[in-house]
C-alpha cells in the first residue's frame, strides 16, 4: 500500500458541558411557525401472521440494494437480512415518529384536520400563489415525481430535486461535454482499476464495496485482481484499503485532473506539485489509469461540490473521455437519495431538464442560479412552496430556512421533520418501498421496483395518490377562478 | 358501448383499394363496421371530417421515442430546448419542448398530427426496460411499443455457445415476456460485447471475443429462435459495421443470412433497419458512393427481409443515439464537441453524439441519396418502411418531406 | 439634434416573486401610444400582469418609432425585475436601484446603466451595446448558457461593473470586453475564444479553464492557477483597451489542453508566492 | 538622413520585424555523418513558415564526433513553434517519425543550460510497449527503446527556450541571376560563421515573400508581398522597389537569441552586398506594430563589422 500524504493534523474530540440544545431551541433559532411538532406519535404494532418477503429494494441510499429478506409478523418489521445498519434501522423503525393525521398550522399550533380539508387548503394555497416552488422528490417514486412536475406545470412554478446541491453539477458536466458511465456489473465483471475519487462508500454507500469491489467478476478475479485508488482530502477510513491513496488539497481537484489530462497528452507539467500532489505521482497515476484494461471512477461530493463545481465534474468527464484512447474507462457518480437519480430522469423525460425546472412562462426553462431551488429560497423569490418526500430545513442555508418561516408551505412526508414545523398544511404519506410501490432509480440509471411490503396507517394514502388529488383540485379550482 | 360516425372524409385504405372516396366510415365497439349497423337510439358520436383524409393510423417501426438514451440524449441536449418551447394549454395539453430531443409530450402530439397511432421504440435494454415504460406511458395519445436488444446479452452468448436452440428460445420468451416488448433487436450484434472488453467493433464475421462464433451466427441464431417463437415481427437487425464506408456488402451478407434461416413460421424472416447507415460503397469518405441499388436489388430477389430506411434529412442537427457503442466513439472524434457513452449491465452499451446534416457536405449528400435510392428502387413497397431513425438520421416530425421526395421528382431536385 | 424621449418608471409595490419584464425595452416601447406601452404584458411569477399593474409610468403619450430615440429610467425597483432589456437594439435603459437576472441578456445595441447591484446573467449572449453596474454583479456574466458551445457566450460590446462580480465570468464569450473594479468569482473566462476580461481585484479559482483564445488580465491576486497553463513572460507596464496597469505582470499561454493560445496575465506582485515557482523557469 | 552603403549597394535604414518563439535544439547523431544529416534533414522538412507548417525547422549544422556525448558524428537541429503546447507536440512528431526511424541514430539535448524541458523522450518511450528502460548514458538521463535494428537512445527531455523568429533581410537586385547569387552567398555566409540560427526556408532563401492579411481576400492570413513584386511595379502605387530592381530574394533567420539574429543579419547583407548586380538591401517589417524586436539593418552591421566574410 502507498500513501501520499499531505501531513495529517490530529483532531481531538471533547465532551463539552454546555447543556443540549433541545428541539424547540432550534426551532426557534430557526424562527419555525410551529415549535411544538407533535412528534414520537408511531403507527401501533399489532405482531401477527409471519411473513418473510424476498428481494426487496432498500429505501435508503442510491445504492438501492434490491437483495433484502423483510421477516414481517402482523405489521412489525422484525428483520432485515441483507441490508446495511442504516438499512435495518429504516425497516425496523419504519412506524416511529409518523404522521398518521392530516394537519394544518392555526397561529402556532398544528390541529388535525381531515384530509378533504387539508388538500382544500394545500390547494388554495397552491393556487393562489404567484409563484410556488415544489421541492423534494428524492425520497419517493418517479410516478410522485412525474405528478409533482405536472402540479408545477399547472401552476406556472417551479420545481426542483436535491440535484440541486449534491449530484447537480454532474448533470451539467454532461449538458456541456456528456460523459463515459458505467454500471455495477461492469465493474464487478471487468473493472481492475477502481478509483474512488471525493467519496467513501464505507460511510456513505455501506453495501457498495462488498456488492461490486470485493466479488469474482467473470474476466476479474475480486479484490486482488483490483487495484483500489483513493483520492481524497483526508485519509478516510477507505484509504486504508486501498493499494494507492493520494491526498488533495481541498477544493483543487481541477488542478490534479488537468494534470492527469496533460500526462496522457504529453504535455509537460511545469509544477513540481499539483493540488499537493508530486508531479511524479501525477505521472504515475496517469500511467496507472491508462494502462488499466477497464478503469471506474467513483466520484462522490468531493468533486461536485469542490471549488469550480460543475467544472471540476466536466474536466472529470473530459479525463475519461481521453483516457478511451488508450483503453476503457467510465465514471459513476456516487448518488445520494435512493431515487434521486429518478427524479432527474422522470424531470428529463417530462421537461428536458435534469432538474431546476421553472415553468413561469408555461414551457420549461431551466437555467442554474436563477430556477434552482436554493436561489429562489435565498432570494425569496417565490411565494409558497410544496415539500414532498424531503427534509430542506435540515439541509438547506439559514437564509433558505427563513424564506420558508415566510412563505405558506405544504408538507407531504410519512414522518415528522425539522420541515414540518414550517407547515401551514401536513399531508401524511405512505413510505415509498415499504408500504408504497413505485420505481426508483440506482445511481448508475437502472430502474429498480420498490415493493410495497406493508399496508400504509388508515386513513394515509401514498404521495403519488395525494399528488393526484391535488393535481384534480387545483385544476378544478382555477378553473372555477376563470 | 360506443358508437362513431366520421363523415363526408377522403377515404384511403390501401388495403381495400379505396383511394380518396368520399364516404362515412362507421365504428362500433372499437370495430369498424358498415354505418347501417350503428344504432341512433344508443347514441352516436359524429365526426365531420368534410375536406379531410380519413385513414388508417400510420405506423412507425423505427423511432427512438423513450428510454435511457433518449433521456440522456435530453439531458445532454438543453441547447436543443432553450429555443424550442410550446407552452402547455391548461389544463390538459402539455407544454411541448425539444427538436432531436424532444419531451414525451411532443412526441405524442406531433405523431398524432401526421396521422400516427403507433409508434415502436427500437432499442431497449432489459434491464432498461422498466425505464421505457415509464416513458413510452407518459406519451399521450399515440400507441407504443418496443424491440428488446439481445445482441451482447452475456447469458445469451453463453446459450448460444452450448448450442441449445430451445433453451435460447424459452430465454428469449422469458426476456420478451419479463420485459413487456414486441419484438428482438439486434443491434451491430456482439460489437457492444467486443467494445466493453476491447473498445472495438465487429465485421459479420469477425469471431467475438471469449466466444468462439461470430456476428452472423447469432444473427441466425436468435433469427431461428424467432421462427421458434413465431414473433409477429420475427427480428430487427442493425447491421454490423454501421457508419463505415464499404459496410454495404456487410448489409448485403446480412440480408442473405435470411435465406439460410430455418422456417417454421410465416411471414418474413429479418428486417434490416435504417440501411442508409449500412449502406456505403467505396473505401473511404472520399470515394463514398451509394449502396442504395446492391440492396434494393437484394431486397427485390430475397422475399424474406423488409427494411427501414433511416433517411438522412440535410440541415437538420440531429442527436445520433444508438447502442452501437462503437460507432458513437468514431463519430465522436469526427465532431469533437460531446460524447456520451455508457455501458449497461452487461447487456450491452450505447452512446450519444450530436450532429448535423450539411446540404454541401459530400458525404450528407450521399447518405440522402441512399436512403431514396433503396426506396425508389423497390419492387414490393410494403417490405420498405419510411423512417428517418429518429433521432439518428432526420427528426420524425420530418417525414412529410420523405414523403414528398418519394411522390414528386420535383421535390427531389435540391435547391 | 435627435431627440431623446424618457419614460419614467415608478415601481408601485415590491413584487414577491420574480418578475419577467423582458417588455420593457426600448425597442418595445417604439411606436406605441402611452396606453399600448402601459398594457405590455409582464410575468409576475407565473401570472401574467400588465406593466402598469407594476409601473407608474411617466411620459410622452406616443413614443417614437425609433427606439434609439427613447430613454427608459425605471426608479425603485428590487433585485427580482429580470429579462429588462432583453434584445434591445438601440436607445438607453437606466435602473435607479437594483435589479434581477438576465438584465440585457441577447442584447444587440444601445446601453443599460444600473445603479444598484444585478444577479444572474447580465449581459449573457449579448451581440453589442455597453452595460455599466455601478454596484455588484452576480455569476454567468456575458456568459453562454450551458450546454452551448463554446464561443456562443458574448460576441461584442462592453460591460463594466463597479462593483465585485461572482463566477464563470465570460464563459464562452466570443469577443467583447468585460471589465470588473472589483473582485471576482472562480473559473472566469473559462471556454472563451476571444474578447478581452479585466479583473481589476482580486479572482478566485482558475482562470481561463479549457479557454482557446481571447485576454484575461487580473490585477489582484488569484487563488490557483492550471498547470496547463505555460509561463511566457514577465510584462511592464501593461496595457490593455486603453488601460495601462504600472506594475509587472506574468503572462501565460495556455489553455494548453485544448490547443489554446489564450493569453493569461496575472499580476506578478499581488501572487510572488504562487508566481514564484513559474518565475524560476523564465530566464 | 545619412545614407548607409557597401560599395554601391544601398543598405536601408530600416528594421526587420521579428517575434518571440520558443524553440527546441536537438543533436541528432548517427553512425557517420550521412546518416546524421539524413536523419536531420528529413526531421527538419517542411518546416517553412509558421503559416502553413508544422512549426519553423532547419539544420543549424553539423557537429564534430569530439563534440558528441557518445563521440559519434552529429547534426544540430532546431524546431520553432509559437507556443510551448504546439512545440513539443511537432518535436514528439518529427523525433519519433524521422529520428526514431532513422538508421543507426540517437537524439540527445543541446539546449542543455535551459530551465525549461520538454519531456519528448518520456513521450516517445511508449512506442516501447512497456519494455523501454530509462537509464544515465554519458550523463545524460535517456530512454533506450528497443527497435528491430538495436536501441534508440533519446534523452528524457530537450531544453526549450524562447528565441526570435521572423528575422530577414531583402536582397534587391538588377536581375535574377544577381539576386539569386548574393542569396546564395548570405545564406553560405550565416552556414560558415553564424551559430544557433536556421534559415527554414528551402536552401535558406525565399522569393515569395509575404504580408500580412490580404487585399482582396479577408479570410487569408498571409498573401504575396505586393509592394516588392517586379511584374506589379506599374500597377502597384507605392511600390518599394527602385526603378531598375527586377528581382528580391528573401532570406528568413530564427535565432535562440536575438544577438544572434542580428550577427546572421548582418553577415547575409554583407555576403550579398559583395555580389555585383545587387542594388539594395531591404528588410521586412509591419510598421513596428507587431513585433517585440527591431531588428536594425544598422545594427546588424554593427555587430558583424568585425567579420571578414568570405564566401
Amino acid at each position: 500500500m502507498e500513501f501520499h500524504h499531505l501531513g495529517t493534523k490530529k483532531i481531538f474530540v471533547d465532551t463539552t458541558t454546555e447543556p443540549v440544545t433541545s428541539l424547540e431551541e432550534i426551532l426557534r433559532i430557526l424562527s419555525a411557525k410551529v415549535l411544538q411538532i407533535p412528534h414520537g406519535t408511531d403507527i401501533p404494532l399489532k405482531s401477527g401472521e409471519k411473513r418473510i418477503i424476498e428481494n426487496v429494494a432498500c429505501p435508503i441510499c442510491a445504492e438501492l440494494c434490491d437483495y433484502l429478506k423483510i421477516e414481517i409478523t402482523g405489521n412489525r418489521i422484525v428483520r432485515n437480512i441483507g441490508g446495511c445498519a442504516k438499512s435495518v434501522s429504516k425497516f425496523l423503525n419504519y412506524h416511529k415518529d409518523r404522521i398518521l393525521k392530516p394537519y394544518i398550522r392555526i397561529n402556532d399550533k398544528l390541529v388535525e384536520v381531515s384530509l378533504e380539508e387539508a388538500l382544500d387548503k394545500a390547494a388554495d394555497i397552491l393556487v393562489n400563489a404567484k409563484y410556488p416552488l415544489i421541492y423534494g422528490l428524492s425520497i419517493t417514486s418517479v410516478k410522485t415525481d412525474e405528478y409533482a412536475i405536472q402540479l408545477a406545470e399547472l401552476l406556472r412554478g417551479a420545481v426542483d430535486n436535491p440535484s440541486t446541491f449534491c449530484h447537480g453539477p454532474t448533470s451539467l458536466a454532461v449538458q456541456e461535454v456528456g460523459g463515459v458511465f458505467t454500471t455495477f456489473s461492469d465493474v464487478i465483471n471487468l473493472a481492475d482499476l477502481v478509483i474512488f475519487w471525493g467519496s467513501d462508500p464505507i460511510n456513505s454507500h455501506v453495501n457498495h464495496l462488498s456488492r461490486n469491489i470485493v466479488p469474482k467478476g467473470r474476466f476479474i478475479g475480486g479484490r486482488k485482481d483490483r487495484k483500489i485508488v483513493v483520492i481524497d482530502i483526508r485519509r478516510t477510513e477507505l484509504a486504508n484499503m486501498a493499494d494507492l491513496f493520494i491526498q488533495v488539497k481541498p477544493g483543487r481537484d481541477v488542478e490534479l485532473i488537468t494534470a492527469l489530462r496533460m500526462a496522457l497528452h504529453d504535455l509537460d507539467i511545469e509544477v513540481d506539485n499539483v493540488a499537493g500532489v508530486p508531479r511524479d505521482m501525477v505521472y504515475k497515476l496517469a500511467d496507472m489509469m491508462a494502462s488499466a484494461k477497464y478503469g471506474v471512477i467513483m466520484y462522490g461530493l468531493g468533486i461536485t461540490e469542490n471549488g469550480v463545481k460543475h467544472r471540476s465534474v466536466e474536466e472529470l468527464m473530459k479525463l475519461v473521455q481521453d483516457l478511451n484512447e488508450y483503453t476503457k474507462f467510465a465514471v459513476m457518480p456516487m448518488r445520494g437519495h435512493y431515487n434521486v437519480v429518478g427524479s432527474n430522469e422522470a424531470s428529463l423525460w417530462l421537461t428536458g431538464y435534469p432538474y431546476a425546472v421553472d415553468f413561469a412562462r408555461g414551457f420549461s426553462r431551466m437555467y442554474v442560479g436563477v430556477t434552482t431551488a436554493m436561489d429562489l429560497l435565498i432570494n425569496g423569490d417565490v411565494d409558497a412552496a410544496l415539500i414532498v418526500g424531503h427534509d430542506p430545513v435540515a439541509s438547506f442555508p439559514r437564509k433558505a430556512v427563513q424564506h420558508l418561516s415566510r412563505i405558506p408551505v405544504i408538507v407531504i412526508d410519512p414522518k415528522w421533520s425539522l420541515t414540518t414545523a414550517f407547515a401551514d398544511v401536513i399531508i401524511p404519506s405512505g413510505m415509498t418501498g415499504i408500504e408504497c410501490e413505485g420505481s426508483a432509480y440506482r445511481m448508475d440509471k437502472i430502474p429498480i421496483r420498490m415493493k410495497k411490503i406493508l399496508d400504509p396507517p388508515p386513513g394515509v394514502l401514498c404521495d403519488y395518490e395525494i399528488l393526484k388529488l391535488l393535481i384534480d383540485r387545483v385544476i378544478n379550482k382555477k378553473v372555477g377562478k376563470a | 358501448m360506443t358508437q362513431i360516425l366520421i363523415k363526408n372524409g377522403y377515404v384511403f385504405d390501401p388495403l381495400n383499394g379505396i383511394k380518396g372516396e368520399v364516404t362515412d366510415i362507421a365504428i362500433k365497439d372499437g370495430k369498424i363496421v358498415d354505418p347501417r349497423e350503428l344504432n341512433p337510439e344508443e347514441g352516436i358520436t359524429v365526426i365531420n371530417a368534410s375536406g379531410k383524409v380519413v385513414m388508417p393510423g400510420g405506423i412507425d417501426i423505427h423511432s427512438h421515442i423513450a428510454g435511457p438514451k433518449i433521456n440522456i440524449g435530453r439531458m445532454m441536449r438543453p441547447e436543443d430546448h432553450y429555443t424550442t418551447n410550446k407552452p402547455g394549454v391548461f389544463p390538459y395539453i402539455r407544454a411541448e419542448t425539444g427538436l432531436s430531443t424532444p419531451n414525451v409530450f411532443r412526441i405524442g402530439y406531433e405523431y398524432a398530427i401526421m396521422g400516427y397511432t403507433l409508434v415502436a421504440e427500437p432499442a431497449t435494454p432489459p434491464v432498461m426496460t422498466r425505464h421505457t415504460h415509464h416513458e413510452l406511458n407518459a406519451i399521450p395519445i399515440i400507441d407504443k411499443m418496443a424491440y428488446v436488444v439481445v445482441d451482447s446479452n452475456w447469458m445469451l452468448l453463453d446459450l448460444i455457445t452450448n448450442n441449445d436452440p430451445k433453451l435460447l428460445a424459452a430465454y428469449l420468451s422469458w426476456i420478451l415476456k419479463a420485459t413487456k416488448s414486441y419484438a428482438l433487436k439486434l443491434v451491430d450484434p456482439g460489437s457492444d460485447f467486443a467494445w466493453l472488453l476491447q473498445g472495438r467493433g465487429l465485421d459479420i464475421s469477425d469471431e467475438l471475443p471469449v466466444y468462439n462464433f461470430t456476428p452472423a451466427d447469432i444473427i441466425k441464431s436468435i433469427a431461428e429462435a424467432a421462427q421458434v417463437l413465431n414473433l409477429p415481427h420475427k427480428l430487427h437487425v442493425h447491421c454490423n459495421r454501421l457508419g463505415f464506408p464499404g459496410n454495404y456488402a456487410t448489409t448485403l451478407r446480412t440480408m442473405e443470412l435470411a435465406l439460410n434461416i430455418h422456417r417454421v413460421s410465416e411471414g418474413l424472416a429479418l428486417h434490416v433497419t435504417h440501411v442508409q447507415f449500412t449502406g456505403y460503397k467505396g473505401d473511404s469518405w472520399s470515394t463514398l458512393e451509394s449502396g442504395g441499388e446492391e440492396i434494393a436489388k437484394e431486397l427485390n430477389s430475397n422475399p424474406y427481409v423488409s427494411l427501414d430506411l433511416g433517411q438522412a434529412i440535410p440541415d437538420r442537427a440531429v442527436t445520433t443515439m444508438t447502442a452501437d457503442a462503437t460507432f458513437q466513439f468514431v463519430l465522436y472524434h469526427i465532431m469533437k464537441n460531446k460524447w456520451y457513452s455508457s455501458d449497461i449491465e452487461s447487456d450491452g452499451a450505447s452512446g450519444i453524439v450530436p450532429y448535423k446534416y450539411k446540404k454541401k457536405n459530400y458525404v450528407n449528400t450521399v447518405q440522402w441519396v441512399i436512403g431514396l435510392e433503396v426506396a425508389l428502387l423497390a419492387r414490393d413497397i410494403s417490405r420498405v418502411f419510411i423512417a428517418t431513425d429518429h433521432p439518428n438520421a432526420g427528426l420524425f416530425t420530418d417525414y412529410p418531406l420523405i414523403f414528398a421526395w418519394l411522390m414528386s421528382k420535383k421535390a427531389r431536385k435540391i435547391p | 439634434m435627435r431627440m431623446t424621449v424618457t419614460y419614467h418608471l415608478r415601481l408601485k409595490d415590491k413584487p414577491s416573486v420574480l418578475v419577467d419584464a423582458r417588455s420593457i425595452t426600448p425597442d418595445s416601447f417604439a411606436g406605441k401610444q402611452l396606453n399600448g406601452i402601459l398594457s405590455l404584458r409582464i410575468l409576475e411569477g407565473g401570472r401574467q400582469i400588465t406593466l402598469q399593474d407594476l409601473f407608474d409610468v411617466d411620459g410622452p403619450s406616443e413614443a417614437p418609432k425609433d427606439p434609439g430615440e427613447i430613454a427608459i429610467v425605471i426608479d425603485g425597483s428590487i433585485n427580482k425585475i429580470s429579462f429588462v432589456g432583453y434584445k434591445m437594439s438601440k436607445g438607453s435603459i437606466t435602473i435607479n436601484g437594483d435589479a434581477g437576472h438576465f438584465i440585457g441578456y441577447r442584447m444587440r445595441g444601445g446601453s443599460i446603466v444600473v445603479h444598484g447591484n444585478v444577479r444572474n446573467y447580465l449581459g449573457a449572449k449579448m451581440r453589442d451595446g455597453s452595460i455599466e453596474v455601478f454596484g455588484n454583479a452576480e455569476h454567468w456574466i456575458g456568459a453562454k448558457l450551458l450546454g452551448e458551445k463554446p464561443g456562443k457566450g458574448m460576441k461584442g460590446g462592453t460591460i463594466i461593473i463597479h462593483g465585485n462580480a461572482g463566477s464563470e465570468i465570460g464563459s464562452g464569450m466570443k469577443s467583447g470586453t468585460i471589465i470588473i473594479d472589483g473582485d471576482a468569482g472562480n473559473s472566469v473566462g473559462n471556454h472563451m475564444v476571444g474578447g478581452t476580461i479585466i479583473i481589476k481585484g482580486n479572482c478566485g479559482l482558475y482562470p481561463g479553464l479549457e479557454m482557446s483564445s481571447g485576454r484575461i488580465v487580473i490585477n489582484g491576486s488569484v487563488e490557483a492557477l492550471l498547470p496547463s497553463f505555460y509561463v511566457d513572460s514577465l510584462i511592464q507596464p501593461l496595457k490593455v483597451k486603453g488601460i495601462t496597469f504600472n506594475k509587472s505582470f506574468m503572462s501565460f499561454i495556455g489553455d494548453a489542453l485544448v490547443g489554446g493560445h489564450g493569453l493569461l496575465q496575472v499580476s506578478y506582485e499581488d501572487n510572488k508566492e504562487l508566481l514564484e515557482e513559474f518565475r524560476k523557469l523564465l530566464e | 538622413m545619412s545614407m548607409l552603403k557597401i560599395g554601391d549597394v544601398i543598405v536601408e535604414d530600416t528594421f526587420a520585424e521579428a517575434f518571440p518563439m520558443y524553440a527546441t535544439r536537438i543533436l541528432i547523431t548517427a553512425i557517420n555523418r550521412r546518416w546524421a544529416l539524413i536523419a536531420a534533414s528529413v526531421a527538419t522538412g517542411f518546416g517553412t513558415s509558421i503559416i502553413g507548417s508544422p512549426g519553423e525547422a532547419g539544420i543549424e549544422g553539423l557537429v564534430s564526433p569530439k563534440a558528441t556525448p557518445d563521440g559519434r558524428p552529429g547534426a544540430l537541429i532546431q524546431i520553432y513553434h509559437t507556443d510551448l503546447a504546439s512545440l513539443k507536440l511537432v518535436t514528439i512528431q518529427r523525433v519519433g517519425q524521422c529520428v526514431l526511424t532513422a538508421p543507426t541514430t540517437a537524439a540527445f539535448d543541446a539546449l542543455e543550460n535551459s530551465r525549461r524541458k520538454m519531456a519528448v523522450g518520456r513521450a516517445l518511450a511508449k512506442f516501447g510497449d512497456g519494455f523501454e528502460r530509462q537509464g544515465i548514458m554519458y550523463n545524460r538521463k535517456v530512454w533506450r527503446i528497443p527497435v528491430m535494428e538495436g536501441e534508440f537512445i533519446v534523452e528524457d527531455s530537450f531544453g526549450i527556450k524562447k528565441a526570435v523568429g521572423g528575422g530577414n533581410i531583402l536582397i534587391i537586385a538588377r536581375n535574377q541571376q544577381a539576386g539569386l547569387e548574393a542569396a546564395e552567398k548570405a545564406v553560405k555566409a550565416i552556414r560558415k560563421y553564424a551559430r544557433g540560427v536556421i534559415t527554414p526556408f528551402p536552401g535558406g532563401i525565399v522569393r515569395s515573400g509575404s504580408k500580412v492579411g490580404s487585399l482582396k481576400y479577408p479570410k487569408l492570413r498571409a498573401t504575396t508581398n505586393h509592394l516588392y513584386c517586379p511584374t506589379l511595379r506599374s500597377v502597384v502605387k507605392d511600390t518599394r522597389l527602385p526603378p531598375d530592381a527586377n528581382s528580391v530574394y528573401e532570406i528568413v533567420i530564427d535565432g535562440l537569441t536575438k544577438d544572434a539574429v542580428l550577427l546572421a543579419m548582418g553577415l547575409a547583407i554583407k555576403a550579398a552586398a559583395s555580389v555585383p548586380g545587387v542594388i539594395k538591401i531591404d528588410a521586412g517589417n509591419y510598421g513596428g506594430k507587431l513585433g517585440p524586436y527591431l531588428l536594425y539593418l544598422k545594427e546588424a552591421l554593427e555587430v558583424a563589422k568585425d567579420y571578414d566574410v568570405k564566401v
